[in-house]
């Protein structure tokens, strides 16, 4: 069998981040991407969080083909006939910016060029077939009729583990630890886009959407401005979907979003340009996989690292994180000529330490609270209502702003569910 | 004097190309010049003549046989210097375009291949053709001396054509040929030349599985008109590579196109773009095909194709 | 045999978008085209059936696009390659394209058969094989869904119009293949980890004496822009029968059926 | 805009070979809701004239929805050899 020392599955930006920390350190790495070119099956909403990041391979950063930093940050709580936005532009967010607005066709191409400049070996159009185990340890892939072994695997295949599962490395996904994200790209002039969200030039805003756009299902919409494009998407529960959605299917809940009088200015104009969906981990730290073992780690979504808390959703960075900590654990093994799971220990130490698992255990109920009915129907309509009475002048004598106020305040949030609600939001 | 020359092996498309050639001559200032190459060539000179040619230069010298590219080439470049021709227009057939690089080469000559448009813009050719995989239209003038064009086959007319002198030349011409005929055969299930259609039915992946292409079978006897298909019917070999239209196949400008159960990638629709009249038929109104349609039924193939065939039979 | 097939890298036609007529050919990959691996398919074929190698020739700007494309060929299976290399390759038209092939043809050792796509999958002018059987002064077929070489001779079936031809043509000569005469193998991951230790030559036109000067463009491209379709736009909805009923009326009114 | 016309807008390299196949006996007897029906974006799954489950993997978006919805295990999914599928340009 022919052998290289790290064989990455997936040239996603986990596997790229990975293999250009290796092939920088002059490791042997050949990334198998099964896209025409890395991107090429990938989907975000999509924004990056590159704060988090920055001081990984901070030459990269500087240069990466980001589409606009954001500098608008917008939730928009949809009613029954009323929404609420809250906007919020911060000089602090936008410089140095926190997030980057991205295409993954573009930048995971990118990143798989600098880590062909590394000396990393990126084979696009080839797919993994399966991990080749003996007697527990990962040493290697099939690809077709060929098999490759190497030290380590780099397990990136993505959120489906269609490898891992079979390996033993990790659970089939279920429904209701995933999310299916959907969007259209939809094209509009970088001025029509810089006026529509009162953006300076080159710069983006991020839009998330609570309420009707899932009818009351787990989830929302976001919308995203890219260079020339917007994103503008669903998510929503499977779980939820699954069991309420019966009603309607699920490429339908984007097209009636996008007819509501609140969202047909945002995208007028617009030519929708591609049309994708993918799968999210929304599973929380509870349900992270062991994250290495014998001759393999698990890297990205593969390893269920992505983080929805309502308001910043986050996997990217993650995937990037995870890619930069596997390559530093596999450089640490190769020195030791040890890929047994001790070896490769200092990986799962690493993330502990870091953001990445730090933030999933903040956030380890949040998959729970994200599970409450009333999050998606009851509070978007709520707050809209309240805003309505507030801003309401009737035809006979109005009442005083703090009594409108308190009204609506006693009649939608002041309840046994609300404050059940609340006991449970303390945590988060 | 110099000449403005014309040749294809199909006498149509000669006649076409002397058509439309004489008025390009008639503005250049040129004469026109054709050429009848192969078995049974003479035959063709009066038509040739009657279409606009001046002179038609005729040979059916033995290594013109089955049309060589090679000899082909080799007997118009001495007809070209013969007639001291500037502007050659060819049938971009397929042994139009094939010869087209060849005889460029001898002429030292610019070239473009499946032309669709050609018009005469402040005394230059400018012409049009398909690039990019058909994405766009590509208008290109070429500047060499000699100037060669493979214009696609009705492209132009000669209904109500000005005639020539016709004056038949039997140029000597030296001509060999590498290439040997072992066999040549008739197709089995007759004919299909979709190049020069009047009448094309296209079909697609709008039918579900390979006995369903009868229907469109028997849509175009009715209509009379030959079947093509996409390059995804070749593929799954329900049709032969020979019916493809498309980039990868035949550019066809026929009187009507009726696409059914296509929806209208590009790779296929530049093969029809410049139909006289284009139809759809598909289930899906939104279907980009039907953006080029002039006329188009949105429904079930399997219900629509037998209704259109029942009342073709009425009319 | 020494089998040549002339390939070429090409924007991928089904990843490239129009936007205001303007194709879109940012981050759209290259890769070989389509009917090149055919030709490449049937080299390895031929070679593998007579005996002899495959050289895979190309002219580009090596950078990394041409390298990927040349190791796609290897890959598959072509023993050796040729990069013609010139910084105006990218913009070269037919004849320059087939100048510059012509003459490093005449550098390799030997070359028994030229094999091409009958078109590139970007612009399809077919005209490059032609050009360079002229310049070599070999004959040539065209549109070959069915190749067979033997000792000084290759046979060739192909289907025209009407007809299908068996052709035969004496060595040296040119032959261009169609996508019905195989199914080009999609390389494995050894043979692509392999493909990286074939030898690849890199030639500049000084190399191939070939002069710059020759390579003066005959043609200009005045624009590209997509077309503007003019159509009626008529749609028949409702019951099959009153579709058809009115689709066949309109076509007879328009003077297309039922003369 | 529909969901075909959507589909219309991607670039799909199709394959010969279906990457997912139906076990009909599994999605007809044990399967109770059919959530295929409704959860795939791309809208592929169908029943037949005999009720018989069908998809149309040719338009697969591959988010693998289907799959991880279809509890009784009813489908044998993979993704689409290479160089076949979908593939994104500006997702």
């Amino acid at each position: 069998m022919e052998k290289v020392e790290c064989i990455v599955v997936g040239g996603g930006l986990a596997g790229l981040s990975a293999a250009y920390g290796l092939a920088g350190a002059g490791a042997e790495v050949m990334v198998l991407e099964r896209g025409d070119y890395s991107g090429a099956k990938n989907v975000t909403g999509g924004r990056l969080y590159v704060s988090p990041i920055r001081g990984f391979y901070p030459e990269l950063w500087e240069e990466a083909p980001f589409e606009r930093p954001v500098a608008r940050e917008l939730i928009t709580m949809m009613g029954d006939g009323a929404h609420t936005t809250f906007e919020l532009a911060s000089d602090r967010l936008a410089h140095p910016p926190q997030s980057y607005t991205v295409v993954r066709a573009r930048l995971d191409q990118w990143l798989a060029e600098k880590v062909g400049e590394k000396g990393g070996m990126v084979v696009p159009g080839m797919k993994v077939d399966e991990l080749l185990r003996k007697e527990g340890r990962i040493v290697g892939i099939r690809a077709g009729a060929d098999e490759i072994g190497a030290d380590v695997v780099v397990v990136a295949e993505g959120v489906l583990r269609l490898l891992a599962e079979p390996a033993g490395l990790a659970a089939r996904p279920v429904d209701r630890d995933h999310a299916l994200g959907y969007k259209e790209v939809i094209e509009l002039p970088a001025g029509v886009i810089e006026d529509r969200w009162n953006l300076n030039p080159g710069e983006g805003a991020a839009q998330l959407f609570l309420g009707s756009v899932t009818q009351g299902m787990l989830g929302g919409g976001f919308l995203y401005t890219n260079k020339e494009s917007i994103s503008l998407g669903v998510v929503v529960g499977m779980q939820a979907m699954k069991a309420d959605g019966r009603e309607i299917k699920s490429h339908e809940l984007l097209d009636r979003w996008k007819e509501l009088p609140q969202i047909k200015p945002l995208v007028a104009g617009g030519t929708v340009a591609e049309y994708s969906a993918h799968a999210i981990p929304e599973g929380g730290i509870a349900k992270v996989p062991r994250l290495y073992g014998d001759g393999y780690v698990l890297a990205g979504d593969a390893a269920g690292l992505s983080l929805n808390a309502l308001v910043t959703v986050r996997g990217m960075d993650f995937a990037i994180a995870s890619g930069y900590y596997a390559a530093q654990a596999i450089l640490r093994a190769r020195q030791a000529g040890d890929f047994s799971a001790a070896g490769l220990a200092s990986y799962e130490v690493a993330l502990r330490d870091s953001f990445v698992l730090k933030d999933l255990e903040t956030a380890r109920i949040y998959p729970q609270f994200m599970e409450l009915p009333r999050l998606f129907t009851h509070y978007p309509t709520a707050v809209s209502r309240l805003f309505e009475d507030v801003f309401t002048i009737g035809p006979g004598p109005t009442p005083s702003l703090m009594k409108k106020a308190w009204k609506g305040i006693r009649r939608d949030f002041l309840n046994l569910g609300t404050l059940q609600d609340a006991w449970l939001a303390r945590k988060l | 004097m110099a000449d403005l020359l014309v040749y294809s092996e199909k006498t149509q498309t000669a006649c076409e190309l002397a058509a439309k050639g004489r008025e390009f001559a008639q503005a250049l200032g040129l004469g026109v010049s054709a050429a009848a190459l192969g078995e049974g060539a003479a035959a063709a000179a009066p038509e040739l003549g009657a279409a606009g040619a001046d002179r038609v230069f005729v040979s059916e010298d033995p290594a013109l046989a089955g049309w060589p590219a090679d000899a082909v080439a080799a007997a118009l470049a001495q007809i070209a210097a013969e007639a001291g021709a500037t502007v050659v227009l060819l049938g971009s057939t397929r042994r139009g375009k094939e010869l087209a690089g060849r005889l460029a080469e001898k002429l030292g000559a610019g070239a473009v291949t499946d032309v669709n448009a050609l018009e005469l813009e402040g005394g230059e050719f400018v012409a049009a053709r398909y690039a990019f995989g058909g994405a766009t239209i590509a208008r290109e003038k070429v500047a060499s001396d000699v100037r060669v064009f493979a214009i696609m086959p009705k492209t132009f007319s000669n209904e109500g054509a000005s005639p020539g002198a016709g004056t038949v030349i039997t140029p000597a011409l030296q001509l060999a040929t590498g290439m040997k005929v072992v066999e040549r055969r008739a197709k089995e299930g007759g004919a299909v030349s979709l190049d020069a259609a009047p009448r094309i039915v296209g079909v697609g992946r709008g039918f579900g599985k390979k006995e369903d292409l009868a229907l469109g079978e028997e849509l175009a006897a009715a209509l009379e008109a030959v079947v093509g298909c996409t390059k995804s019917l070749a593929d799954f070999q329900w049709l032969g590579e020979d019916r493809i239209i498309g980039l990868s196949g035949a550019k066809t400008s026929p009187d009507l196109y009726v696409g059914v159960g296509i929806s209208g990638q590009v790779q296929h629709t530049v093969g029809v773009a410049s139909a006289k009249l284009i139809a759809a038929i598909n289930k899906d109104k939104e279907a980009p095909i039907f953006q080029m349609a002039d006329y188009g039924i949105v429904g079930d193939l399997y219900e629509v194709v037998p209704a259109v065939i029942e009342r073709l039979k009425a009319v | 045999m020494d089998i040549v097939v002339c390939v070429k890298t090409n924007p991928d036609p089904q990843m490239v978008r129009i936007r205001n007529r303007e194709p879109v050919l940012e981050a759209v990959p290259y890769k070989l085209g389509d009917l090149d691996k055919n030709a490449l398919e049937a080299a390895i074929q031929v070679r593998d059936a007579v005996g002899g190698k495959v050289v895979a020739v190309t002219v580009a700007e090596t950078n990394r696009k041409i390298k990927e494309t040349v190791k796609e060929a290897l890959a598959m299976g072509a023993d050796e390659a040729v990069i013609v290399d010139d910084p105006a390759a990218m913009t070269l038209d037919q004849a320059a394209v087939a100048t510059v092939i012509a003459a490093a043809v005449k550098k390799l050792p030997a070359c028994d058969l030229l094999l091409f796509g009958e078109g590139s999958s970007d612009n399809y002018t077919g005209q490059v094989p032609s050009r360079v059987a002229e310049k070599l002064g070999v004959p040539q077929v065209g549109y070959a869904r069915k190749v067979e070489a033997a000792e000084g001779a290759v046979r060739c079936e192909r289907s025209m119009d009407e007809m299908i031809e068996t052709l035969e043509l004496p060595l040296p000569a040119a032959v261009t293949v169609v996508s019905e005469i195989n199914e080009p193998r999609i390389p494995s991951l050894m043979h692509i980890m392999k493909a990286g230790s074939k030898p690849t030559q890199v030639w500049t036109l000084a190399d191939i004496g070939v002069d710059a000067a020759a390579l003066a463009p005959k043609q200009e491209v005045v624009s590209n822009l997509a077309e503007e379709q003019d159509r009626k736009h008529v749609l028949f909805e409702g019951a099959a029968a009153e579709q058809a009923a009115a689709f066949v009326d309109a076509l007879v009114k328009e003077g297309v059926v039922g003369r | 805009m529909n969901i075909d016309a959507k589909l219309g807008l991607d670039v799909f390299k199709l394959d010969k070979e279906p990457h997912i196949v139906i076990e009909q006996e599994v999605c007809a007897t044990v399967c109770t809701n059919r959530a295929c029906l409704y959860v795939c974006p791309a809208d592929l799954y169908e029943l037949d004239d005999e009720q018989r489950m069908t998809v149309n993997w040719e338009g697969c978006l591959e988010c693998g929805t289907c799959m991880i919805c279809c509890e009784p295990r009813a489908l044998t999914w993979n993704y689409p050899r290479s160089p076949f599928g979908v593939q994104y340009r500006m997702s």
